[in-house]
């Protein structure tokens, strides 16, 4: 607990500075995409506002927030209004326990970089990652729409298998840590990234969370080709917006996650620890974007097969193989 | 001109019909004797006399060929095309004909004396090629007498024009 | 321990009564009867938590994470036999599933 | 100040609870609940029992409540004009029974046996493994065949037929 | 072994889309660059002339029935000579969707399609097109084509004056 | 040979009332109306087994007894005199030589039908005939023949002449009695046959000159007598044949029924022209189809003809010969009737002039192998016209088809005409 | 009843029947040009043909001309059939001139329909085709001989059917031209059935020449206002204006056709003089102030002279809606009086030919062809009902005899049809009892009805050619509501008030009166004097029933909205280019509905459906059906 001015004061800039952060590079994360894809398709993408289209993502935040606020007819208005911000919250608070740097000493006073080091940072972020479901049933509930509906039962569904596997696939970085606290998480990787230890759990953890944030090919809660956006169909203006942020968020989050459990956080020669930090987060958002433009969407069984009958059991029978190596060992 | 004795004359032949109508055709062709042919004044002249209107009567003068209802010469040439005819070579005559009377069938020549139209079957096949000028059949058609029937109705036409 | 174990335990008790009338109420209708049970093995969960806090106790965590699997346990054999019915009778009135009683 | 946020939070989960208990919208319903275990699950924070805590947000609120919701909307029940009108002439019953409930914890909170608060002792995450596997270890098995069986029944109801 | 296969195929799927990466786009910027479209593209309708310089549209109604859309409205009149034309005659963009089924249907061929498909208007008030606006100078298509010369009711060329048509028959003619 | 209507050598002149008296004239007529009823009459005319002239060749005697006797109303007798099928010339010679067998016949008939009111209907251009039979018709009813209560029997008899001003048409019965009522010449529609409603919508009969000139002698001789005039048993009588065309001798003779073409080409017609060979002919008017030398052989009689191919129709036969192209026959054929269609039905009034189109076409060398197809098209189609003008104007193109369609592909192929050149 | 198969649909009809009627009869439709329901068959066109295969005829015949006969089997679609037809198409297509984008007809043309039915689509024929030369038939046809197809329809039905003898055919063979013998207009007052009868555009109506086609046209089943017979007709309208009026099939009145008055008068629908907008005291206004205006001046009317001093008017042109709703409202007000006719002798007279006509001596026109005897009685029917001078003809036909009676029954009227008719100085000159079905034509008075009477005892059945559309019902609606005629009602000198609907107001009883409404559609004297002007909705801008002169109601339907006509606002003729939802001019109501405006101001209840208590029944009247008879 902060006790003194100064410590609020340190939060605070933490807080301000991060979400700054976050909210930029989730910003130039969909430009990136947006080119990225458009390269792999051989294409241009948008280069039209500002040099290289850098101001694109300024200009689609202008949009959003100046157009229509649109809620259908026949929808709970309260938790169409609601869910938005119930998907988009979670992946940003998230973020608080994810150290980005060794701590610093500034005014001779240790400044973790990170928001707050939580003794369960771990089970925090699955307890966030939980919720993050609401916001997506309830606001494809609550549109009143059956495409909405489909793709909100989807989203549930899918959110629910894949989180089990999820924290399965994480057990075993705890073991090998001894501690469910981020920091010490990485501080377990300085010398060797548990990747090396755990190929498999970081396998079942990147699936996993590529279905977390209803990536492709695990897109099937807003599906285009089928359900024309799924659970946020009926959304408009800042309210998608909330829904398209989250989203983006997710995946700078889940990178981030990633890196600090199987690939040492922001340990790494040379560099600076928050750089090496942040291009293992933006490897992971490429992972992501290419992807997207690889692979093509499961259909729903093979989603629900691959989720309860391969990588749950996989990561069952990681967890006994690790416990008996430390066992063992 | 048509005089009002011959319209007397024509209404006492209506009345002697069954119908009005039966005695059309008789009307007409007194009419065109009368004139030459059928002209407008003759038959609006034709419809009083009938009780019909003037279309009525038009729908039988322009039915028949025998009906003249565009100004004719003094004299009309029929000269047969019907197959029994054409075997003998009336196309001969006919082309003849508008060689010697230089007007194309169906018209008048230059002096008013012969109107040339080609006509069906005359009934006179045993003796084709055949023509008839009026009411005179002529058979058994050369060039060379042609030349010379035309040269007396020629002659015939100049006498009674003399005559009258 | 920040507040009296009396006050804790009184949160507990109308936390445990709202689900019990929840339960009673809402008798013909089995999700919200479920969702009584719910929150009345909350307040269960919250009793314990304030007694192992009153005491320094592990116990009582403990027994919070047994409530909590059990739960997990019954609520998904629960929902599952809902569902079962709702196939049968397309409702989850439960004075339709009274043939047993007849 | 954590008292205060204790009882804010006790307002928070009671006043939502009574929501959830009164709504007649299941939908609203779960999101009150689920409303409330998060207030449970901070008050468990304050309780100095953040394991708790966090299970009761990804267990309850992620997993029990997210399967009602589930529910709910793969059975077409969000429509209220579906669900039957709470049975009023049963409430009495409900009120006398909680009263006496109530009645009973007054009479405990009177006792001096709940005193003053002791000293906080946060319980850490080894220390609670130890007690659970050391003391409780027959009853881990249990709930564990527990939640095996009711894996098996809930797929036995669930398949079609 | 097909599981070996199907990773062989899933980074085969990366390595492929990770080539394009680096690839030349296929883009065209439009407004800078342009592309030159086919010559039977379909785009902006005109309203062409006959040989002799006069419209071709007589005002048939057919296109304004054909058009799934119904974009296409007019008004067909007289002019002293018996000639069909339209009075007024407009088509609206904003609505057409360049179907071509108007020409299609259009039996004077007075209706055709350029390859102009540059039709952009900040007022939609603009992209309706009146009669000035469609007709052009030329024949377009089918340069010879003259309806009135092949239907016969004489209002280019006197009655019976079409290269396949007699003359008006008398019914009053000596010929039998 | 026993000649009914016409003699072998014929006077210039026309017979005279008295010469026919003296010939058993009107003998046949004092006998009917002393002692026969005119069912009595009606059956002799059945029994010779008389066939129409005209073309059709329907027994006289039935068409008769179609008529029904108890419709109140007048009724009406038509002789046919419109004799305008080209190459038929036989009325003209029978009424130019003896007008006499009209009107006794056709007085006759008239009893049978107990008719009061008669008509005949002759062609323009037949002025000779006409006054003739003007002539003939006032002397008869100076005799008695004629007129009121002719003969003491109590039948009356009118008989108009009425001339017409020439189109084929009205030859046919129905635009014949609308050309005398002094309507358009259209054709009417059977159902109702004349025999029913006709003219002024009363019963009325049709029948030809040569027809009704025969029956004097019928009723004369005994229908067994006229049976056995025929050349073979199937026939009854003898006919009048014109011909004309490229033969020696075109003349009108009568023969008896049956005789074959090949002995009247060489007999009567005086084969063909010095160096020329037969080629075809057509054996009964304009609408018939050809015959070619393979139909030299058959009897000129209704039903062999019909076998063969053709129809007896006038009994004009038009002799060809080699140097006549077939399809320039043909298309003066078709010319002919194209002009002469009433314009009442669509496939005489466009049809023909299609037919006439393609004919054209062929025989200016410009025809294409299609246009086979098209003739026979039309041919097949021509046939459900209003009246018979249409189908009997595909007689000779259907004969051109059977019969010489080398000589149409000829010409399709050399794109011009074979023969002539 | 001979039993037969067309197409192996199984129908019994009766003997005489047609097999193209037949196979009508059971859906299947044989294409014919020259056949048509009331001319018959003849035979001319060829199209309609169809192969027998079994029975006592076989092979193909003309549908048109072949009566059933007990055990046939037709096929329509036999492939000879088909060629036959397939055939006549092309041979009527050899000669025609290919115009269909300049024809009127084209879209509503027969030719063009079997054309493209029979498939003919190359043309084999390389000959010229054959040119005619047009005539001027009046202001009314548009000759376009290019495009016959010679069919006969046109005189069969000009000479035959409706007695003209000014049209006919001419030529013969391929030269076969319909025209006049010189050029001029058409004299037969029925010439305007030949735009309708031509299968082709050979005859069209120069009124609605290039103005549009027949998809665009808006058309609904109405009746013709002209006179009282209620010959049905269907308007075709385009861009809010009445472009010609087409005759609409009625087998109980008007058969198939239509009077040149009723199909070329246009009754000023697109009129530019025809009042469009409310007036109150001669300026234009609002329905909401002229009616609010005009409920004041109607109360200070009842407060200065009393509540008696208000006369309603309705009128033989307003609809039966409006006349009952003027009734109602007369009612309501407790008004002095109520009047539907403005002359007293026009309302004795029609108060006799309600009493007159029952449903025994009342016939249709369809009945009138029917009959064996007609005597026309001091009446002018190319003026009062020239379709029934069309019914007298057919009854000529089957061979009625027609009298002429009176020196008011011109001659001229027969001889426009061509009929033989006797003069006979009075009624009672004619043996009617002769007669198996005599039929009295008369014009109706108020006095000297005795002659009928005896008529009628004799047998005879009795027509009377009412001034107006809704005579009928005025009568009828006069003796219910015990009416009076106007000039009766203010020469009592109570009546200070004039409440007008449709109604004919002579100017010389207008004095001394303090408050004139006018509901009209036509300007008018009355119009100009007129405190509060209301303009009414023509019959093709409203539903509404009018009763013919033997009884019948008939409804019509509404077949444009009202407004100016859309070339009339720019003389340039370009329609607006701007949108709005109101039509300019639009504002004219139907006046049952102006009375009921009227009556919810001054607090009546507010009024949906116009018809009700004795006229309930007709609320559901099918416009497209034969009318109802009422008595």
């Amino acid at each position: 607990m902060p006790t003194d001015t100064f410590d609020i004061m340190l939060l605070l800039a933490k807080l301000t500075l991060l979400y700054g952060l976050v909210m930029t590079a989730a910003a130039y994360l969909v430009l990136a995409e947006r080119r990225v894809l458009a390269w792999i398709q051989d294409r241009t993408g948008p280069n039209r506002v500002g040099p290289l289209g850098l101001l694109q993502p300024l200009a689609d935040v202008i949009k959003m927030l100046t157009k229509e606020d649109v809620c259908p007819a026949g929808a709970d208005r309260w938790l169409y209004y609601l869910a938005p911000a119930m998907a988009a919250i979670p992946a940003i608070l998230t973020f608080a326990v994810i150290p980005f740097g060794p701590p610093l000493t500034l005014f001779g006073r240790n400044i973790p970089l990170q928001v707050v080091d939580l003794n369960i940072g771990l089970l925090f972020f699955l307890a966030l990652s939980s919720i993050a479901v609401y916001g997506v049933a309830l606001g494809g509930w609550a549109s009143n729409s059956k495409y909405a509906l489909l793709g909100g039962i989807r989203g549930l569904a899918q959110l629910i298998s894949y989180e089990l596997s999820m924290a399965l696939s994480l057990v075993p970085v705890v073991m090998l840590a001894h501690s469910f606290r981020l920091g010490d998480i990485v501080a377990a990787q300085a010398s060797v990234p548990f990747i090396v230890y755990q190929p498999l759990a970081f396998l079942i953890f990147l699936i996993s969370i590529a279905a977390e944030c209803k990536r492709v090919p695990f897109d099937l809660p807003e599906a285009e080709s089928e359900l024309i956006a799924g659970f946020h169909a009926e959304y408009s203006g800042m309210r998608f917006g909330l829904f398209f942020v989250g989203e983006y968020i997710n995946i700078l989050v889940l990178g981030g996650l990633a890196a600090t459990f199987f690939l040492g956080g922001w340990h790494g020669p040379w560099l600076p620890p928050a750089v090496w930090f942040a291009l293992k987060v933006l490897a992971f958002a490429f992972l992501f974007i290419w992807m997207r433009g690889t692979l093509p969407r499961l259909r729903y069984d093979q989603l629900m097969h691959l989720g309860w009958k391969v990588l749950t059991p996989l990561a069952l029978v990681n967890i006994l193989a690790t416990g008996w190596f430390i066992m063992v060992l | 001109m048509i005089p009002e004795s011959l319209k007397n004359e024509l209404k006492a032949r209506v009345a002697a019909a069954l119908t009005n109508r039966e005695a059309a055709v008789d009307v007409m062709k007194e009419l065109q004797s009368h004139c030459g042919w059928l002209s407008d004044e003759a038959v609006v002249a034709a419809a009083e006399i009938l009780g019909l209107s003037t279309l009525q009567v038009e729908e039988l003068a322009t039915f028949y060929e025998l009906i003249y209802r565009r100004p004719v010469g003094k004299r009309v040439i029929h000269v047969c095309d019907s197959i029994s005819c054409w075997s003998c070579g009336c196309d001969a005559i006919l082309a003849y004909l508008r060689q010697n009377l230089g007007v194309e069938p169906g018209g008048t020549s230059a002096d008013g004396c012969f109107t040339l139209v080609p006509c069906a079957c005359l009934g006179n096949c045993g003796e084709g090629p055949t023509m008839m000028i009026g009411d005179t059949l002529y058979g058994r058609l050369t060039e060379e007498r042609v030349a010379e029937i035309l040269e007396a109705e020629r002659k015939a036409l100049a006498s009674s024009n003399s005559s009258n | 321990m920040i507040v009296p174990l009396s006050h804790v335990l009184s949160l507990s008790g109308i936390l445990f009564s709202l689900g019990l009338v929840c339960l009673l109420v809402w008798r013909a209708n089995l999700i919200m009867m479920l969702i009584g049970i719910e929150i009345m093995l909350n307040a269960a969960i919250l009793a314990f938590v304030g007694g192992s806090a009153a005491w320094g106790n592990a116990d009582g965590q403990v027994f919070a994470l047994f409530i909590i699997a059990m739960t997990s346990a019954e609520v998904s054999l629960a929902l599952a036999l809902v569902v079962f019915l709702h196939r049968r009778k397309k409702t989850v009135d439960s004075d339709e599933f009274r043939e047993l009683g007849e | 100040m954590e008292q205060i946020v204790f009882y804010i939070l006790a307002a928070v989960v009671v006043i939502a609870t009574l929501f959830a208990v009164t709504e007649r919208h299941p939908v609203h319903a779960i999101v009150y609940l689920a409303t409330s275990f998060f207030g449970l699950a901070v008050i468990f924070y304050l309780l100095l029992a953040p394991l708790a805590a966090v299970f009761e947000v990804i267990i309850y609120a992620g997993a029990i409540m997210v399967l009602f919701l589930f529910v709910i909307m793969m059975l077409d029940l969000g429509h209220p004009e579906k669900v039957k009108r709470p049975a009023f002439r049963d409430w009495w019953p409900a009120v006398v029974l909680s009263l006496l409930i109530l009645a009973s914890f007054a009479v405990l909170a009177g006792m001096p046996f709940f005193g003053p608060p002791a000293a906080a002792a946060q319980i850490d995450i080894r220390g609670f493994a130890a007690v659970l596997f050391r003391n409780y270890g027959v009853a881990v098995e249990i709930i564990s065949l527990q939640l095996l069986f009711a894996l098996v029944g809930a797929l036995y109801l669930g398949r079609r037929r | 072994m097909s599981f070996f296969a199907d990773i062989k195929a899933l980074i085969l799927g990366f390595w492929t889309t990770l080539r394009h990466l680096g690839r030349r786009s296929a883009t065209i910027q439009y407004p800078e660059e342009k592309r030159s479209p086919f010559p039977r593209f379909r785009a902006r309708i005109v309203l062409t002339r006959d040989p002799d310089g006069e419209e071709r549209c007589v005002a048939c109604y057919l296109c304004s029935a054909a058009c799934p859309v119904d974009c296409i409205s007019m008004q067909s009149a007289e002019r002293p000579n018996g000639r069909r034309y339209a009075a007024w005659f407009r088509i609206n963009f904003s609505r057409c969707i360049f179907c071509g089924l108007c020409a299609e249907a259009c039996p004077t061929m007075a209706i055709q399609m350029t390859p102009d498909y540059e039709i952009c208007k900040r007022d939609v008030m603009d992209l309706v097109y009146e009669k000035e606006d469609l007709l052009i100078d030329g024949c377009g298509k089918d340069p010879d084509y003259n309806f009135y010369r092949h239907s016969g009711i004489g209002v280019v060329n006197p009655r019976g004056g079409n290269p396949d048509e007699n003359p008006p028959l008398d019914v009053r003619s000596l010929l039998p | 040979m026993e000649r009914i209507l016409l003699p072998e050598i014929r006077p210039a002149a026309p017979v005279s009332f008295a010469d026919y008296c003296a010939a058993e004239g009107f003998a046949a007529l004092k006998r009917a109306l002393r002692e026969l009823s005119p069912l009595e009459v009606q059956q002799i005319v059945i029994d010779s087994g008389l066939r129409g002239r005209g073309g059709a060749g329907f027994p006289t005697g039935k068409k008769w007894s179609f008529v029904p006797r108890d419709l109140p109303g007048p009724r009406y007798l038509i002789c046919n005199s419109d004799e305008m099928e080209p190459g038929t010339y036989k009325d003209r010679v029978l009424l130019e030589h003896n007008p006499w067998l009209l009107v006794e016949g056709l007085i006759l008939a008239a009893y049978v039908l107990s008719v009061n009111h008669a008509f005949i209907f002759i062609r323009r251009g037949y002025e000779t005939p006409a006054e003739n039979l003007r002539r003939a018709l006032a002397e008869a009813e100076r005799a008695g023949f004629l007129g009121e209560n002719i003969l003491g029997s109590g039948f009356s008899l009118k008989i108009d002449l009425h001339v017409s001003a020439g189109r084929y048409i009205c030859g046919e019965e129905t635009a014949l009695m609308n050309a005398l009522e002094g309507k358009r010449a259209n054709p009417r529609s059977k159902p109702p046959f004349p025999a029913i409603k006709g003219l002024w919508g009363g019963p009325t009969v049709v029948n030809n000159v040569e027809t009704l000139s025969n029956i004097p002698a019928i009723i004369r001789k005994g229908p067994e007598w006229f049976r056995g005039l025929a050349a073979i048993p199937e026939a009854a009588g003898n006919k009048l044949f014109c011909f004309s065309g490229q033969v020696r001798k075109r003349i009108c003779v009568e023969l008896p029924l049956g005789t074959t073409l090949g002995e009247m080409l060489e007999g009567p017609a005086g084969g063909m022209e010095p160096g020329r060979t037969f080629k075809a002919c057509i054996p009964g008017g304009a609408s018939t189809s050809f015959f070619t030398p393979r139909h030299l052989s058959v009897p000129m009689e209704f039903d062999s003809v019909a076998k063969a191919g053709s129809r007896l129709g006038t009994g004009a036969v038009i002799f060809f010969d080699e140097r006549t192209c077939m399809v320039a026959a043909t298309l003066n054929l078709v010319s002919f009737y194209a002009r002469e269609s009433c314009g009442w039905c669509t496939p005489c009034r466009e049809g023909l002039p299609f037919v006439r189109e393609v004919l054209t076409r062929i025989e200016q060398g410009r025809g294409e192998p299609e246009d086979i197809e098209i003739l026979r098209e039309h041919v097949k189609f021509l046939s459900f016209s209003f009246c018979p003008l249409a189908p009997g104007a595909m007689g000779p193109v259907d004969g051109l088809l059977r019969h010489f369609e080398e000589e149409i592909r000829e010409h399709i192929v050399k794109r011009r005409c074979p023969v002539r050149n | 009843m001979p039993k037969l198969v067309i197409d192996t649909i199984e129908l019994e009809v009766p003997a005489g029947t047609l097999i193209l009627e037949a196979a009508r009869s059971v859906g299947i439709m044989i294409p014919h040009f020259c056949y048509h329901p009331a001319l018959g068959n003849a035979g001319a066109c060829r199209v309609c043909a169809v192969k027998l295969i079994d029975g006592p005829v076989k092979g193909i015949q003309m549908s048109c001309m072949t009566p059933v006969q007990e055990g046939m089997v037709v096929s329509t679609t036999d492939a000879d059939a088909v060629a036959m037809r397939r055939h006549v198409i092309e041979w009527l297509m050899i000669n025609h001139p290919h115009d269909c984008p300049v024809c009127d007809e084209g879209g509503e043309c027969l030719l063009q329909d079997y054309t493209i039915a029979a498939g003919h689509g190359t043309r084999r024929y390389q000959g010229k085709k054959r040119t005619h030369s047009n005539q001027y038939l009046g202001e009314h046809v548009q000759h376009e001989m290019n495009r016959c197809i010679q069919c006969y329809r046109c005189v069969r039905f000009y000479q035959d059917f409706a007695g003209g003898t000014d049209l006919g055919v001419m030529g013969r063979a391929s030269t076969i031209y319909y025209g006049r013998f010189c050029e001029g207009s058409l004299e037969s007052p029925f010439s305007g059935n030949l735009p309708d009868l031509c299968p082709t555009g050979v005859y069209t109506d120069k009124a609605a020449r290039f103005r549009a086609r027949y998809w665009d046209y808006d058309m609904a089943p109405s009746l013709c206002p002209h006179c009282s017979l209620g010959c049905a007709t269907i308007p075709a309208a385009r861009y809010r204006e009445l472009l010609k009026i087409m005759a609409r099939r009625n087998d109980a009145v008007n058969g198939w056709f239509l009077c040149d008055r009723g199909r070329f008068a246009d009754h000023g629908v697109n009129s530019p003089e025809r009042p469009r907008t409310p007036l109150l005291d001669g300026r234009e206004t609002t329905w909401d102030e002229a009616l609010a205006v005009l409920a004041t001046r109607i109360g200070e009317l009842f407060v200065s002279h009393g509540p008696g001093s208000l006369a309603v008017v309705g009128s033989p042109r307003l609809t039966l809606e409006g006349n009952y709703q003027a009734a109602l409202l007369a009612e309501f007000l407790q008004a002095g009086a109520l009047c539907y006719f403005v002359e007293r002798d026009e309302a004795a007279a029609a108060s006799a030919v309600v009493s007159l006509l029952t449903g025994d001596t009342a016939v249709s026109l369809a009945e009138v062809e029917q009959a064996d005897c007609i005597a026309l009685v001091e009446c002018d029917l190319r003026e009062q009902g020239p379709m029934l001078l069309l019914a007298v003809r057919q009854a000529w036909r089957k061979g009625a005899k027609i009298f002429l009676v009176g020196e008011g029954s011109p001659r001229e009227q027969t001889d426009s049809v061509s009929l033989e008719t006797l003069r006979v100085p009075t009624l009672a000159d004619i043996p009617l009892a002769d007669y198996s079905t005599p039929l009295v034509i008369a014009t109706p008075s108020g006095s000297g009805t005795a002659d009928i009477e005896t008529a009628v005892t004799a047998g005879a059945k009795l027509v009377f050619p009412l001034s107006g559309p809704n005579t009928f019902a005025a009568a009828l609606l006069t003796r219910e509501h015990r009416a009076t005629s106007l000039a009766e009602a203010l020469a009592s000198g109570t009546i200070k008030g004039l409440l007008a609907f449709e109604a004919d107001l002579p100017e010389e009883l207008l004095s001394g009166i303090s408050l004139l409404a006018v509901a009209d559609r036509f300007p008018s004297a009355a119009m100009i004097k007129s405190d509060v002007f209301l303009p009414t909705t023509a019959w093709v801008e409203m539903d509404g029933t009018f009763i013919n002169h033997e009884g019948r109601a008939q409804r019509f339907r509404k077949v444009m909205n009202p407004g100016l006509p859309i070339k009339g606002l720019d003389p340039a003729l370009h329609p607006p280019r701007v949108h709005r939802l109101d039509a300019p001019g639009g504002e004219p109501r139907p006046a049952w509905r102006i009375i009921a405006d009227l009556a919810e101001r001054l607090g009546a209840e507010q009024l949906v459906e116009p018809l009700s208590g004795r006229w309930e029944f007709l609320r559901d009247l099918d416009p497209e059906g034969e009318g109802e008879r009422i008595l």
